[in-house]
């Protein structure tokens, strides 16, 4: 039995919670090619075409994508949670920040 | 019979946990020696039953700006048409003043302020003076909320879902040695041997068809203090609340109030036809005192006598939808949620039950007849004599819980050991808690309906000597056919049918009592208004009822006032001072 | 699972590593519209005191960040308490510090020098 | 359609029925039971329940006591969302004539739809919730500016009739069982903001520990199912910005 939750602040709770749990499990991924760059720079480089595939770029993207959300997220939670917004003021933030990620977000998507 | 009961001990026990019984806490809390054991057992959720939660309209307090702890005495005495004990009625007045800061300094309460930061203070009806006390209409839920924390995280003994069943004696009837209570929540009986015992289970007349009080209140209190042989006052003052809404028999809601503050804003209340006529039974319309628009639309549902359309109309669309919403806006809210439009449509009401004035006979201390046994609160009767005043209510409730906590917490060092409990009343009263799991299993809600059209009918708004007589014969043979319905046996845990049946119980005998009563006041006073009987009588010569079980008999009497403060006719006001202080509406 | 340190600590941890993150996506957007090698990459941050202690800082706050982060995430949704509780943080917390330090050293360090 | 006023003809259920699965069982486990209540104008779910125990099942157990709204005891779940049952009218919920009625979520069951409130009590206790007194019964009232814009903060909340269903919509709650949850967080931010508060330092303390208002992720399921239109995110969020201020202040 769960309450309904389709609310846009619990909505944002969970793409801050998804976000910030997928770019923990691709940080250690990402570090881990970094590396490469002290032993093996062709290895890097291999990964790096290997990274060119549309499927590979596309997650690349996503995670970059996620990034943005995660950051706009927590941007907009310490900003309600610190700024003594009033009531509406906080929805029209909530509300801005929202198309502010989306507006990022294709952004970096067209960059593709 | 065997008892199957846990024994359980401790010092002061209170029961219920309304204004009364939380106030008794504290103050018992402050009075009593060090190491002094105190328990609280409330048939519901400490503070979240009864109904001192459901106050709206506020507390009466005289606070100065001309006011005077002397006018609320008058206008408490008056309202209630010289029968009051004018000892308590006094008390209450001038303890209101303490019990109020204490409110907001001790326990955390915040009433609403005036601009300059002091408390605003309203009129009732009924009042001379600017004297309500409130914090918005919620005025209970900020009173009771406060109490119930500081009561939660004090090492205060908590036995909630327990509901008392019957107050047990010594062998030699001169003492109270505790009290019998049935454990809710698994069904086990516990017998709780305390000190003192205080008794603030607040009445609640729910034996009408239409009623306010909260769901767990069934005049419990005072059908044990029947059956210990305690004299009862004023048992045929029931106080009608003139806008109770009509949702239909099945509905909860049924009942509940709809403010009074609407018919002071210009609220307007119109028959089937659509006609106002509340200025066919007073001059002042529907501003008249509640027990006079109570009359008023009683009369009028009378005549309509309509199956299909039973009660009146309020209406208050004419001063503007947009202008009530928003002045109204808890009580828009609530109708729109049982499906009604307050603000642009009609509501359909009725007079509904809503204070018992009577109760148990106390001193101004709380202490009963019974030695060990306190009673404050809305089971006290005395202090409102034939009517309370809207706002004296939770005062008196919340300043007799103070006195009966601080009484106890004085008396307790004079009493060293526990009471030993008279065994076989212990037994009797397990049996007749016990009554309906021997019997075949049979639907009880229809006899509460069956009672509750037969108060309404015969012991209601308008009485007569006929009707009174026909609701006891009602009364009786609802008794009889409760004693044929039972409850199945195999879960008694929290087995609300169970005590459905309890309710019925007391229900049915202290309705006894309301209408036996209610023959032996031959006159209209206040609540009470006897059709072949309307004058008032002599004030002089007033007299309240006395009710108490004899031999297995409710006897009524009569006892003459005592004016000990005023005569009717005269006042304690000094010469000149002007009638009222309320500017004219 | 939180108290006013370790909030504090997420939240101090959040905003320093916003603008970095925002940097980081920008530069990495011009990067990728040229094409992406890594030796342009390295080119351009080995040796360079700022991009260390750029990436440095970023490490150090991902680390503690994430830690935190993960740490409720494993309380609220598989009930973690106690010492495992403070254990998984430690060590989610020392595993992305030491993964972060040696692509930090790889990506920073001048060429050579190890 | 013309309201049903007398009881008989609730019985034989003329305008139609509803399909009403409630929640049997203890602490033990249990399961939904299905029953036919005839459909009534003007009827609440508590009315539903009611139906049930009254005429069609005696052991059917639920609490309430006030029936308007007031007191807070009646809260159950009502097609997985928390809500007041005796406000909540049936037409609002209604889904193809059936409705699933449940024990509030988040606190232990006791039996069928009551829940044990005590664990929701004890955290406002710990929260801090309870008035320290500045004054005594002795003393004159102290004047408060009721626009003043602290009292306003406190009162902003006062109104909370300790229903638990704030506590009940909450995942956190659900999933961090020592978190103080929306309401007795929103009670100590009321009672830091009054005036008349003589402990406030104590209550920064309550709401700093492992279950303090900082594991409040601004959901905001309290805010949106609070039946008296109350806020207890911003609430929390006003401890937050305090104790963040202070965690400086307390530094230097
Ligand atoms: C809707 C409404 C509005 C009101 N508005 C006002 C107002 O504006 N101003 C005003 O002055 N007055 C008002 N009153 C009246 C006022 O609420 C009461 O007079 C007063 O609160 C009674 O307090 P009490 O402590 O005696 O009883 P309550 O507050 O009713 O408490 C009784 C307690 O006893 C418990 N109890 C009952 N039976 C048992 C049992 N068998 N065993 C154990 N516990 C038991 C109950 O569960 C409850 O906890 C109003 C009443 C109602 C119903
Ligand atoms: C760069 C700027 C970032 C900001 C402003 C930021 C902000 C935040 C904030 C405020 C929270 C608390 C959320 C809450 O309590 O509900 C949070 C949680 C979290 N962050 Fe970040 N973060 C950033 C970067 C990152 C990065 C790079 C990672 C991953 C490695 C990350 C992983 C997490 C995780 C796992 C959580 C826990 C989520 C949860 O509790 O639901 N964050 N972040
Ligand atoms: S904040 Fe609202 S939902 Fe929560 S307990 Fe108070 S009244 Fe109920
Ligand atoms: S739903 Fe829960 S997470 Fe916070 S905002 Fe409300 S308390
Ligand atoms: S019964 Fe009191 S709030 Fe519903």
């Amino acid at each position: 039995m769960r309450p309904a939750r389709a609310h846009p602040l619990w909505l944002a709770f969970v793409l801050h919670r998804v976000s910030g749990l997928a770019l923990a499990l691709f940080l250690p991924v990402h570090f881990w090619v970094l590396s490469y760059a002290l032993t093996t720079p062709e290895k890097l480089n291999e990964f790096l075409s290997f990274a060119e595939q549309p499927i590979v770029k596309l997650a690349e993207f996503g995670l970059v994508f996620l990034l943005a959300v995660h950051v706009f997220g927590g941007l907009r939670l310490m900003a309600m949670e610190w700024l003594p917004w009033s009531g509406p003021q906080k929805s029209l933030a909530a509300g801005a920040l929202g198309v502010a990620v989306l507006i990022s977000g294709t952004f970096l998507l067209q960059v593709v | 019979m065997a008892c199957n009961i846990d024994r359980h001990d401790t010092d002061i026990l209170i029961l219920g946990t309304g204004g009364a019984g939380l106030f008794a806490a504290l103050h018992a809390q402050q009075a009593a020696p060090e190491g002094t054991k105190i328990t609280v057992a409330v048939k519901g959720l400490i503070g979240k039953c009864g109904c001192t939660r459901m106050v709206q309209g506020g507390y009466n307090v005289a606070l100065g700006g001309g006011d005077t702890v002397e006018r609320h005495f008058m206008d408490t005495i008056e309202g209630g048409k010289w029968l009051p004990n004018q000892d308590m009625a006094w008390r209450l007045c001038e303890q209101a003043v303490v019990r109020i800061r204490e409110l907001e300094n001790e326990i955390g309460c915040f009433f609403d302020r005036n601009p300059d930061g002091t408390l605003h203070q309203k009129a009732f009806a009924g009042q001379t003076a600017d004297r309500t006390v409130h914090k918005g209409d919620l005025t209970g839920i900020e009173i009771i909320n406060r109490l119930m924390e500081q009561v939660l995280s004090r090492p205060v003994e908590k036995l909630q879902e327990h509901r008392a069943v019957g107050l047990i004696p010594t062998k030699d009837g001169s003492a109270l040695a505790g009290v019998l209570m049935i454990d809710m929540r698994t069904g086990r009986f516990r017998f709780v041997r305390a000190k003192t015992v205080l008794m603030a289970t607040g009445g609640g007349p729910t034996m009408y068809k239409y009623h306010t009080p909260s769901g767990d209140k069934t005049m419990d209190g005072l059908a044990m203090a029947l059956r210990a042989g305690l004299p009862l006052r004023d048992m045929e003052m029931v106080q009608f609340h003139p806008t109770g809404l009509l949702a239909g028999e099945h509905s909860r809601m049924t009942g509940t109030v709809l403010e009074e503050g609407l018919r002071g804003a210009g609220g307007q209340l119109l028959n089937a036809s659509g006609q106002r006529f509340m200025f066919d039974y007073d001059g002042k319309g529907e501003r008249a005192t509640r027990d006079v628009v109570s009359r008023g639309i009683y009369a009028e549902m009378r005549k309509s006598n309509d199956p299909d359309q039973v009660g009146m109309f309020i209406s208050m669309s004419h001063l503007g939808p947009e202008n009530v919403r928003a002045k109204f806006k808890g009580m828009v809210k609530r109708c729109e949620d049982s499906g009604f439009d307050l603000a642009g449509g009609l509501v359909e009401v009725v007079p509904t039950a809503h204070y018992f004035m009577g109760g148990v006979v106390v001193d101004v201390e709380t202490r009963t007849a019974l030695e060990g046994l306190y009673v404050a609160g809305e089971d006290a009767g005395g202090a409102h004599g034939s009517n309370r005043l809207g706002g004296n209510g939770v005062a008196n409730s919340t300043v007799y819980g103070g006195i009966a906590g601080d009484t106890m917490g004085v008396d307790i060092r004079s009493m060293t050991t526990l009471r030993d409990p008279d065994e076989e009343v212990l037994a009797v009263e397990y049996t007749r808690a016990t009554h309906p799991l021997s019997q075949a299993p049979d639907l009880v809600q229809p006899l509460r309906n069956r009672l509750q059209e037969a108060m309404w009918e015969d012991v209601g708004v308008i009485r007569t000597a006929s009707g009174m007589t026909r609701g006891l014969d009602r009364i009786s043979a609802i008794r009889d056919d409760l004693m044929q319905v039972g409850v199945a046996a195999e879960n008694l845990a929290f087995n609300l049918t169970w005590h459905d049946w309890l309710n019925m119980a007391s229900l049915c005998e202290v309705s006894e009592v309301i209408a036996k009563a209610g023959l032996a006041r031959e006159n209209s006073r206040g609540a009470h208004y006897r059709e072949d009987f309307p004058e008032a009588g002599a004030m002089e010569a007033s007299y309240f009822t006395v009710a108490q079980m004899q031999e297995g008999n409710v006897n009524v009497t009569r006892e003459d006032v005592d004016f000990s403060i005023v005569r009717p006719g005269e006042t304690i006001l000094p010469a000149g001072e002007p009638e009222t202080l309320v500017a004219a509406q | 699972m939180l108290d006013l340190r370790l909030y504090m600590l997420q939240r101090i941890t959040a905003l320093i590593m916003a603008p970095l993150t925002l940097g980081h996506i920008a530069v990495m957007i011009y990067a990728v519209q040229g094409g992406l090698s890594a030796e342009e990459i390295l080119g351009r941050t080995q040796g360079s005191v700022f991009w260390f202690s750029f990436y440095g800082s970023f490490v150090l706050a991902v680390a503690t960040h994430a830690a935190i982060g993960l740490r409720v995430i494993a309380h609220e949704m598989i009930g973690l308490t106690g010492r495992a509780l403070t254990g998984f943080t430690w060590g989610t917390g020392l595993l992305l510090l030491a993964m972060g330090t040696q692509a930090l050293i790889a990506v920073t360090w001048p060429a050579g020098m190890t | 359609m013309e309201p049903v006023t007398s009881q008989e003809s609730a019985l034989d259920g003329q305008s139609g029925t509803l399909e009403v699965s409630v929640w049997r069982g203890t602490s033990q486990g249990g399961d939904y039971q299905r029953f036919e209540v005839p459909a009534l104008e003007n009827q609440t779910i508590l009315d539903v329940v009611s139906w049930i125990q009254h005429y069609a099942d005696a052991t059917l157990t639920y609490r309430f006591a006030c029936r308007v709204g007031m007191c807070g005891s009646c809260a159950m779940m009502v097609n997985g969302q928390p809500r007041w049952t005796c406000r909540t009218h049936v037409k609002k919920v209604l889904k193809a004539g059936k409705v699933q009625i449940g024990p509030l979520r988040n606190l232990p069951v006791i039996k069928d739809l009551v829940a044990d409130m005590d664990p929701f009590f004890d955290k406002w206790v710990t929260a801090g919730g309870a008035h320290a007194p500045s004054a005594t019964r002795d003393d004159p009232i102290p004047p408060v500016d009721p626009q003043d814009a602290i009292r306003v903060e406190a009162s902003a909340g006062i109104e909370c009739i300790n229903c638990s269903i704030c506590y009940a919509a909450c995942d956190t709650v659900a999933g961090n069982p020592d978190y103080l949850g929306p309401a007795a967080l929103q009670r100590a931010w009321t009672l830091l903001n009054d005036a008349k508060h003589d402990a406030p330092h104590q209550i920064l303390d309550a709401v700093s520990g492992v279950g303090g208002c900082h594991n409040c992720h601004s959901m905001g399921s309290c805010t949106v199912f609070c039946p008296n239109d109350l806020d207890p995110m911003s609430a929390i969020a006003g401890l937050k910005r305090e104790t963040a201020k202070s965690f400086f202040r307390r530094r230097k």
